[in-house]
């Protein structure tokens, strides 16, 4: 059941974020990047990290892709399709790509090739949240202190000159 | 005012020497080492000694070099500070080597020689002649040194000693003996300009004459000489380098008293017989006799007296009439003034003369005949040597007539005009050579320079009766004959106004070319060879390793495209390269 | 399960230093927001002593618990020894004394009238100390987490602080940085996955363990993923092939910044690959080793060449910090961190020198090129002679006796490692650098010049300047305490 | 006497930063004279180290040889430590850099060259000597490398800035390769020193003479290796000496000298206070390959020489030869060699320094170094400096009786009779081959002197400004030429510092 | 289910990212494609943690955090796109070349003026 879940959602994954790497639309490319992000938070729910799928979700579609979207009304980008959008170097880019897609994938296979994945339900907010609080304390402490930074630092560039 | 006391002390040194000799005669030999420093055992330092044979060579040194010195009173104008201080350096340096016990002092006092002969070759060095004469004479005898130094090397560390009187020949081992005498031989061959290594002496006479009588003639050449005489005992006792020895002797006396016959100028001729002269010497020491030793010595300082004098007779004739080549010399003789003008010139050379071409009563016949009589008794004891020996020095004794004679002729006595075949003219010009002279005011050097003269030429005859006569008369008959017969044909074919210079004789047996083609030329190759292989080979990797960088930096930067995504390309390249490098590295 | 997070004293004490740098970056930032009545001066000069202080505060903590050894934020382990997130050590203290160093000296080149004044200055300073925070957590960092955020907060304020002219050529640079160091981010990440795959810990000291002992399918695939970790050090550390970001972002950013990132976020990023290579994912012997020495070997050569003909100061310090980076990694590669912490500290100091002497330069002369240095011995002899010992420190050659001696303990601890081709091509590289530096001490050197500089230069960047050179003489002077930062 | 020793280091470098804490504005006559009072406290107090005769550290490991030793630890974390010592090897040469220094300054009280900035010139001549003393009095390895690096870019400077004026480009370019060449050297002679390190644990020299390194292979090898290179790019060895002839054409006077006086010096005593005795089974294993390129030297050096039309370049070529009988010389590994090495390494200093100095005034007196565009006939010209110049170049020779003699006569000797461990035959070889070098030096030497002092003087009419022999330059020379003539007759001087052995 | 399933994914997100990252030329595509690789982070992190299953939910709490990361680098990512295309009127990536270095004679130009 869950492999099923998981290779649909998979599927679609990988369609969309094929779009999103390829679509001539910029506009499009951004709605595609909320379904292949969508179908990953499929993924994760189908391999029982609910809690993941959640902030995934949250996060990106709610967050991240809006904001991809205003940056682009921003930046004046066209709805229609742009055929630059893609350079003279995607062919060379594809083929590298593919070798690292080989590369790794052949090395995964010889690794984790005979392994199962046996997903328990355990409800895994608490247990997320146990050990953020209990185990990774200080990368959270530090990862507040970049969520600030960032923050002030987009402000600080956003603002505009004091001449202006 | 500088010049005045380099004069004074010059003259004044020499007569130092001979007093130093004079008090020295029929003293203890003594010995004395200083400024000892020792490497290894090896004791590397000083060492002084006399004993008779320095004494005699003391004062040979002494009364030639007093001569001279006095004698370029009158001769030399030009430079005479440096000159005289020359001189007196070389007589100096020629005392360290007859005083000296140690193969280095010796060694030092040999090349110190070397370098004024050089300086003193050169002392006229606006002449092209000089300047090459000079380098030339250098280079050659410093080559011979080589062999010299090597030599030392091989006896010192072989004996365990670099004092002379320490040298024992029974103590070493016969390859080291032969090696070691063998190359002491190279720096005898080069400094008494013996075959192979003559041709520097006859281009040394751009130098001054004096100069010329001094070094070129009467001792620095026969230091070759005195050096065999000092290590005689190993000489003797190695019968291979002594084969050699006469070898080279034979050869040179032939050969150069062949290319005197055929020379055109006063000095050019002497220096030739120099060169012979020498060669006999070396021929009576390559005996290995004490008689032949004797022999040798005794003909050595004959020889410096009578080919002082000669040289001193040349420099007159330069000093008066400006040349000493036959050719000029002819035109002022064609009425016998140049033997009224220089009355005392013409006696003395003439004594020279004579005592050079062994006419008997005079010292070089003395002299020669003992050499011939060493011989004689060597080859009768069964010697092969001996019998080379004789039968060259006897062919020389009428060689040595020969062209003595024609010397004396041609240049004191009238000859006809146009006389000689072509070359024997000035310029090549025929007409020249018809031009009179004025000879109003040619008259006789100064006496400065004529007393040294006269001292000489009583030299060369007294010396003879010396040592006591003891003249072996079959001997004395046999050369007097040799004498005429060389004699004769000088006469007849000047008489017929004939000079006859085969042309391997002027050219003197083509050697001095083929050195020059033989070293000369590919030294010179090599040394463009060197540069250029610095420049276009070394230094071409150099620069190249420079331009490599330059260009390296150049295509860094070109590389540097500002695009961002090319930076990513590449570095996701790298990526997937490392990964497969090590991939491929660990598998 | 369900026991609240309690911290020891010990981990309050650990984490203090960072701590202290986040909080004085909020106050800086608080200051210089709600202060709006004082002259720009006075802000300015208050908001550089406040952060100057925390900075200060933060070595004098240093200084004094320098010999202490510290884990902090620990869990009892499955098997072996605790794992701690953060662990303050000597290591730690000498690298954390290199950063504030490093930052204070920032600090001091950015100061009023020297801080180009189109920057603001709380949200510079802020980002300063946020990023200098990250820094420190990055260089006591012992789990993965800990070291990709600590990463993560150097670098993201350090490339706010490129783009904050907000002018066409800071956006540039900024844009540049950011886009290679996010895919140095995910790549890293990636190879953060695979490595907690492999181990199912993210703690170093128990990778470390595990890593010892797999089969060689997994083996291959941890190896990828160390690659995939060192490499995204290498891109902030611009490691050639990774480097190409660096001299466009150096030369597009304010020279305090330029100085920020060649001084502060290098030195962290190098800080993190010293922690990963002598804790956790490369163990002595490991061929992640060799990479990293190929990668030595390749950086400094690359960057030493392309030195050689550039015409622009700051370019020059660019790429020749790319060289600099090499010589780095040679000892890194071995896990020599007594050599790489001295390496560190001369070339933080004589480079600090380095850009204030620019800026200097560039401030009346922004064209930049080092003909504008022409004939500096003669008009400005004092700024002169202090750039060329800055220089020349980092040639290594005397009298610059600082770069001298960490080239030589760089040399040493190859040598000890039995990587004799590794340092032929340092040796060769001595040579190249050479090249590169004397080319700009000859200019300095050469008379007359046609215009020489003079200028009156302001007194803040003489204390700086001067501050630098004689911490350099004193470090060529004693080199021990160099060395004696990371034991 | 540890006092004495320091100071003379620590003399020249404080004087140096003293000078150029003085303003521009001092006149270069002061500040020559300056650099005279302060080169000339260091000459005495290396004087009054001079005096004993006790045989040298390095060859028999005995510490009663070393004096004045200070030892005091530097850097422990590198093993590093800060020991100097002088014993009978190092003095000499210590002298000799007193010296040298000494009569630069004076020199440069009258004579500077024409770019001016003579108060910078003396710092960095300062700044040289004590660089060069430091290298030639550190017992440590490390302290070695340094001091040996620190007179590079003094060195530099000199040449790119008072270099020949006529020739911007090339003087940079000689300044540069000079500099490259000898960095890559010493960076490599560095590795060398850490694999000593590492087999052996300590970079005190002292210590490593008494427990060397043992083993011809492996390691020591190529430590070995890697400090002869080094050595050799200093010393220079063909075919590494390709940045001497052009640093030195291009070289105002005084760096002249004391690049071949001194400069050259630290290569090859380098070599016989590291290799010899730190890696004793590896030198073996190297020292005929070192005396063959050695060898090589002499010849190449000599013929270069007789094709050169430059009067600086020509002594510098000739400094390659005379260097080559030096290396051969250390590579007999035998006393008489070494001795011969070390007599040579003074009297090349020597001599050498006069004739850059003769060379020097002929340049400045014609704006030019090249023999063409100079003339001959410059006995008629110039007749004292025509005859220092002859002397010079007769003592350059090696003619008995003067100081050049001695050194090549020993390493020959040494070649004769090399140490029991090397191939005799291949020694008797080089030996034959090197005593033909001198042949050829006297050929190019009498070749500069027949072109240059000697000639028609009516071709070549003397210019306005040729002005013989001053008074600055008698004064200068005059020690040069009376030790030139009292080392040649009085070799026992020096020979018996070095231990009746 | 197979371990393998969600590897292979990860995989082929990651390079559909890469290719992004590689071909794309709008700066604002970049960040997308980022996006894309940082999600394969997180589904290798998701599914080892589903396999170790040690209890401490490790990957899952990494892949939270990068999650946060990525919002932090959206964030100040696209404020710097803004700032280039306030400078530059467009936000093609490999089109901002303001900062290669010119030739040298066209700088002193530049600085001239």
């Amino acid at each position: 059941m869950t492999t099923a879940l998981f290779c649909v959602a998979g599927a679609v994954a990988v369609v969309a974020s094929v779009i999103v790497v390829t679509s001539r639309r910029i506009v499009h490319a951004a709605l595609w990047l909320v379904v292949a992000l969508g179908a990953v938070a499929g993924c994760f729910g189908a391999l029982h990290a609910e809690f993941v799928a959640l902030v995934q979700i949250l996060v990106y579609v709610g967050a991240i892709v809006v904001l991809v979207l205003f940056a682009l009304m921003l930046t004046k980008a066209p709805t229609n399709p742009l055929p630059t959008l893609t350079s003279g170097r995607s062919p060379f880019a594809a083929a590298i790509a593919a070798a690292l897609a080989l590369l790794l994938g052949t090395g995964v296979v010889l690794a984790f090739g005979n392994e199962k994945v046996d997903p328990v339900p355990d409800g895994s907010a608490e247990a997320v949240g146990t050990a953020v609080f209990k185990t990774w304390v200080l990368p959270f402490e530090v990862l507040s202190v970049l969520l600030l930074a960032a923050l002030i630092g987009a402000i600080a560039l956003s603002q505009r000159k004091k001449e202006d | 005012m500088i010049a005045t006391a380099w004069r004074v002390l010059g003259v004044g040194f020499s007569l130092l020497v001979v007093l130093t000799a004079g008090l020295l005669a029929g003293a203890e030999p003594g010995r004395s080492s200083f400024l000892n420093s020792s490497i290894d055992g090896l004791t590397l330092g000083f060492a002084v000694r006399t004993d008779d044979l320095t004494v005699l060579l003391l004062a040979v040194v002494g009364v030639v070099a007093t001569c001279v010195q006095v004698y370029s009173l009158g001769y030399l104008h030009e430079r005479p500070a440096s000159y005289h201080a020359l001189v007196a350096l070389f007589t100096a340096a020629m005392v360290t080597v007859v005083v000296a016990d140690s193969l280095f002092l010796l060694l030092i006092g040999w090349e110190v020689m070397g370098a004024c002969s050089y300086l003193l070759i050169g002392h006229y060095w606006e002449r092209r002649d000089a300047r090459s004469g000079a380098v030339k004479a250098f280079l050659m005898t410093r080559l011979g040194d080589v062999g010299f130094l090597f030599g030392i090397f091989v006896l010192g560390v072989g004996a365990g000693t670099f004092r002379i009187s320490e040298l024992d020949p029974a103590e070493l081992s016969s390859g080291v003996l032969t090696t070691g005498t063998l190359l002491l031989l190279v720096g005898v061959v080069g400094k008494s300009a013996q075959v192979p290594l003559q041709t520097w002496l006859p281009d040394a006479m751009p130098g001054p004459s004096p100069v010329s009588a001094l070094i070129h003639a009467a001792t620095m050449v026969a230091a070759g000489v005195f050096l065999i005489a000092r290590l005689y005992d190993l000489f003797a006792a190695s019968a291979t380098t002594l084969t050699v020895l006469a070898i080279v002797a034979s050869v040179t006396m032939l050969f150069a008293a062949l290319c005197a016959m055929a020379a055109v100028e006063v000095k050019r001729v002497l220096a030739w017989s120099t060169v012979s002269q020498l060669a006999i010497m070396f021929a009576g020491l390559s005996l290995g006799t004490s008689d032949g030793r004797h022999a040798a010595l005794f003909h050595l300082v004959t020889h410096a007296a009578f080919k002082g004098l000669l040289f001193l007779c040349a420099g007159v004739l330069l000093h008066q009439i400006g040349s000493a080549a036959f050719v000029v010399l002819r035109r002022y003789t064609r009425r016998g003034r140049l033997r009224k003008a220089l009355p005392v010139t013409f006696a003395t050379m003439t004594v020279g003369l004579a005592a050079l071409a062994g006419v008997p009563g005079f010292a070089g016949f003395f002299s020669k005949d003992t050499v011939v009589e060493a011989a004689w008794h060597h080859a009768q004891d069964g010697s092969g040597l001996g019998w080379v020996v004789l039968v060259s020095v006897c062919l020389t004794a009428a060689l040595t007539a020969f062209y003595c004679l024609r010397l004396w002729l041609w240049v004191f006595f009238r000859t006809p005009a146009l006389a000689g075949g072509i070359g024997a003219f000035e310029d090549d010009d025929p007409m020249a050579d018809l031009d009179e002279p004025d000879t109003s005011k040619l008259r006789d050097a100064p006496w400065v320079m004529l007393s040294p003269l006269v001292l000489l030429a009583i030299a060369s005859v007294v010396l003879g009766y010396a040592d006591g006569v003891h003249l072996n008369w079959v001997v004395g008959l046999v050369t007097t004959v040799l004498v005429l017969l060389g004699a004769l044909p000088a006469y007849s074919l000047w008489s017929r106004g004939a000079d006859p210079r085969p042309v391997v004789l002027e050219r003197e047996f083509g050697v001095d070319p083929l050195y020059h083609r033989l070293f000369a030329v590919p030294a010179r190759w090599l040394a463009r060879l060197t540069v250029a292989g610095d420049r276009d080979v070394i230094g071409a990797y150099v620069r190249a390793t420079g331009r490599t960088g330059t260009l390296v930096s150049q295509g860094f930067r070109r590389m540097q495209t500002g695009n961002v995504q090319t930076y990513l390309t590449a570095a996701v390249v790298g990526v997937v390269a490392i990964a497969v490098l090590a991939g491929v590295i660990g598998s | 399960m369900g026991e609240s997070v309690t911290l020891t004293w010990t981990d309050w004490q650990a984490v203090a230093v960072p701590l202290a740098l986040a909080i004085g970056a909020v106050a800086v930032l608080l200051v210089d927001a709600f202060w709006r009545s004082a002259t720009a001066q006075l802000r300015h000069t208050v908001v550089t002593l406040l952060t100057g202080a925390v900075i200060l505060f933060g070595l004098v903590f240093v200084w004094a618990q320098r010999d202490d050894f510290k884990p902090a934020f620990c869990r009892p382990a499955v098997e072996g020894p605790a794992e701690c997130s953060l662990v303050f050590e000597p290591m730690t203290a000498g690298l954390w004394a290199v950063l504030l160093i490093g930052g204070l000296g920032v600090v001091g080149l950015s100061a009023y009238r020297l801080l180009a004044s189109d920057i603001p200055v709380g949200e510079y300073h802020f980002l300063l100390l946020s990023a200098l925070s990250g820094a420190t957590v990055l260089a006591g960092a012992r789990d993965l987490a800990t070291v990709v955020i600590g990463l993560e907060v150097v670098s993201l304020p350090s490339f706010a602080m490129v783009a904050l002219r907000r002018d066409r050529r800071g956006s540039e640079g900024a844009l540049k940085a950011f886009l290679v160091s996010v895919l140095s981010t995910a790549v890293m990440l990636f190879g953060i996955s695979y490595l907690y795959g492999v181990t199912g810990s993210l703690y170093l000291t128990t990778i470390a363990n595990r890593l010892a002992g797999l089969d060689p399918d997994l083996e291959r695939v941890a190896f990828a993923a160390g690659l995939f970790v060192i490499v995204g050090f290498a891109f902030k550390i611009a490691a050639v092939p990774f480097h190409a970001w660096l001299p466009d972002t150096y030369v597009g950013a304010p020279v305090e910044v330029t100085a920020f990132l060649a001084v502060v976020s290098k030195s962290a990023g190098v800080a993190g690959l010293l922690v990963l290579v002598t804790t956790g994912i490369a163990p002595n012997g490991s061929d992640l080793r060799t990479v990293v020495a190929v990668l030595a070997a390749v950086t400094m050569t690359v960057g030493n060449l392309a030195a050689l003909r550039q015409v622009e100061a700051v370019r020059l310090l660019a790429w020749s910090s790319i060289g600099q980076v090499g010589f780095l990694l040679a000892p890194l590669a071995v896990g020599d961190a007594q050599a790489v912490v001295g390496y560190l500290a001369a070339y933080v100091v004589v480079t600090l020198g380095a850009f204030g002497s620019v800026a200097v330069v560039q401030r009346h002369r922004p064209g930049g090129l080092l003909t504008d240095y022409r004939g500096m011995v003669r008009s400005e002899p004092g700024l002169a002679v202090a750039l060329i010992f800055f220089l020349v420190v980092l040639a290594g050659l005397p009298p610059g006796l600082a770069g001298l001696f960490t080239k030589f303990a760089a040399f040493q601890a190859v040598i000890d490692a039995h990587l004799g081709w590794l340092a032929i091509v340092m040796a060769i590289n001595v040579m190249i650098g050479l090249a590169v530096y004397l080319r700009w001490v000859a200019e300095l050197f050469r008379l007359p010049a046609d215009d020489p500089f003079s200028v009156d230069i302001e007194s803040p960047a003489v204390a700086m300047i001067s501050l630098c050179a004689a911490t350099a003489a004193v470090l060529s002077v004693l080199p021990s305490t160099m060395f004696a930062l990371a034991t | 006497m540890n006092a004495i020793l320091l100071g003379i280091l620590a003399l020249p470098l404080l004087a140096a930063l003293a000078l150029w804490a003085l303003p521009a504005a001092i006149g270069d006559r002061l500040a020559a004279l300056y650099g005279s009072v302060v080169s000339g406290l260091v000459l005495a107090g290396s004087l009054i180290l001079w005096p004993w005769n006790d045989g040298w550290f390095a060859y028999t490991p005995d510490e009663r040889a070393l004096r004045a030793a200070t030892d005091v630890p530097w850097i422990p974390a590198l093993g590093v430590r800060f020991h100097v010592a002088v014993d009978s090897i190092s003095m000499p040469l210590i002298v000799l850099t007193a010296l040298l220094v000494f009569l630069c300054c004076l020199y440069s009280l009258r004579i500077t060259p024409r770019i001016g900035r003579t108060r910078s010139l003396i710092a960095l001549l300062l700044v040289i000597e004590a660089g060069v003393i430091g290298t030639f009095s550190a017992m440590d390895l490390v302290l070695f490398f340094l001091c040996f690096e620190i007179v590079l870019i003094p060195m530099w400077l000199v040449i790119d800035i008072w270099g020949d004026e006529h020739d911007p480009a090339g003087r940079k370019r000689a300044a540069t390769t000079f500099v490259l060449m000898t960095v890559l050297g010493s960076a490599l002679m560095l590795l060398g020193f850490l694999l000593v390190y590492r087999q052996a644990g300590t970079f005190d020299i002292v210590r490593l003479t008494n427990a060397p390194v043992l083993g011809g292979h492996g390691i020591p090898l190529a430590a070995a290796i890697l400090i002869a290179v080094g050595l050799a790019v200093k010393v220079p060895l063909w075919p590494l000496h390709i940045w001497l002839p052009d640093a030195h054409a291009k070289a105002p006077t005084v760096g002249s000298v004391l690049l071949a006086g001194v400069l050259l010096k630290l290569g090859t005593y380098g070599m016989i206070r590291i290799l010899l005795p730190v890696l004793p089974d590896a030198t073996v294993t190297i020292a005929p390959y070192l005396a063959g390129f050695s060898t090589v030297a002499i010849i190449a050096g000599s013929l270069a020489c007789l094709a050169q039309t430059d009067v600086k370049r020509l002594i510098a070529y000739s400094s390659v030869g005379h260097m080559g009988f030096i290396g051969l010389g250390i590579s007999t590994l035998s006393p008489a060699g070494l001795r011969g090495a070390l007599f040579a390494n003074i009297a090349h200093g020597i001599i050498t320094g006069l004739l850059f100095f003769l060379a020097g005034a002929i340049k400045d007196r014609h704006d030019t170094s090249d023999l063409r565009a100079i003339g001959r006939a410059l006995y008629a010209r110039l007749p004292r400096i025509g005859a220092l110049l002859t002397f010079a170049c007769l003592a350059s020779l090696g003619l008995p009786g003067l100081a050049g003699f001695w050194g090549e006569m020993l390493v020959l000797l040494g070649a004769y009779d090399p140490s029991d461990l090397l191939p005799r035959t291949t020694y008797l070889v080089l030996m034959v081959i090197a005593g033909l070098g001198t042949v050829l030096t006297a050929a190019y030497f009498l070749r500069l002197v027949r072109n240059l002092c000697q000639g028609d003087p009516a071709e070549h009419p003397a210019t306005a400004f040729a002005v013989d022999l001053s008074r600055i330059e008698l004064i200068t020379w005059a020690p040069l030429v009376a030790l030139t003539v009292l080392l040649g007759v009085w070799p026992g001087l020096l020979l018996h510092q070095w231990g009746n052995l | 289910m197979p371990l393998i399933l969600p590897l292979l994914l990860a995989v082929l997100l990651f390079c559909i990212g890469v290719y992004g990252v590689l071909a794309r030329r709008n700066a604002i595509t970049l960040l997308m494609s980022f996006e894309l690789m940082l999600n394969a982070v997180n589904l290798n992190l998701v599914a080892f943690d589903a396999w170790r299953l040690d209890g401490l939910a490790t990957g899952q709490t990494l892949a939270v955090f990068v999650i946060t990361l990525a919002a932090a680098e959206i964030g100040l990512g696209l404020a710097i796109v803004l700032l280039l295309f306030r400078g530059h009127g467009h936000v093609d990536a490999d089109a901002a070349r303001d900062l290669v270095e010119q030739d040298a004679t066209e700088q002193r130009k530049g600085a001239a003026t």
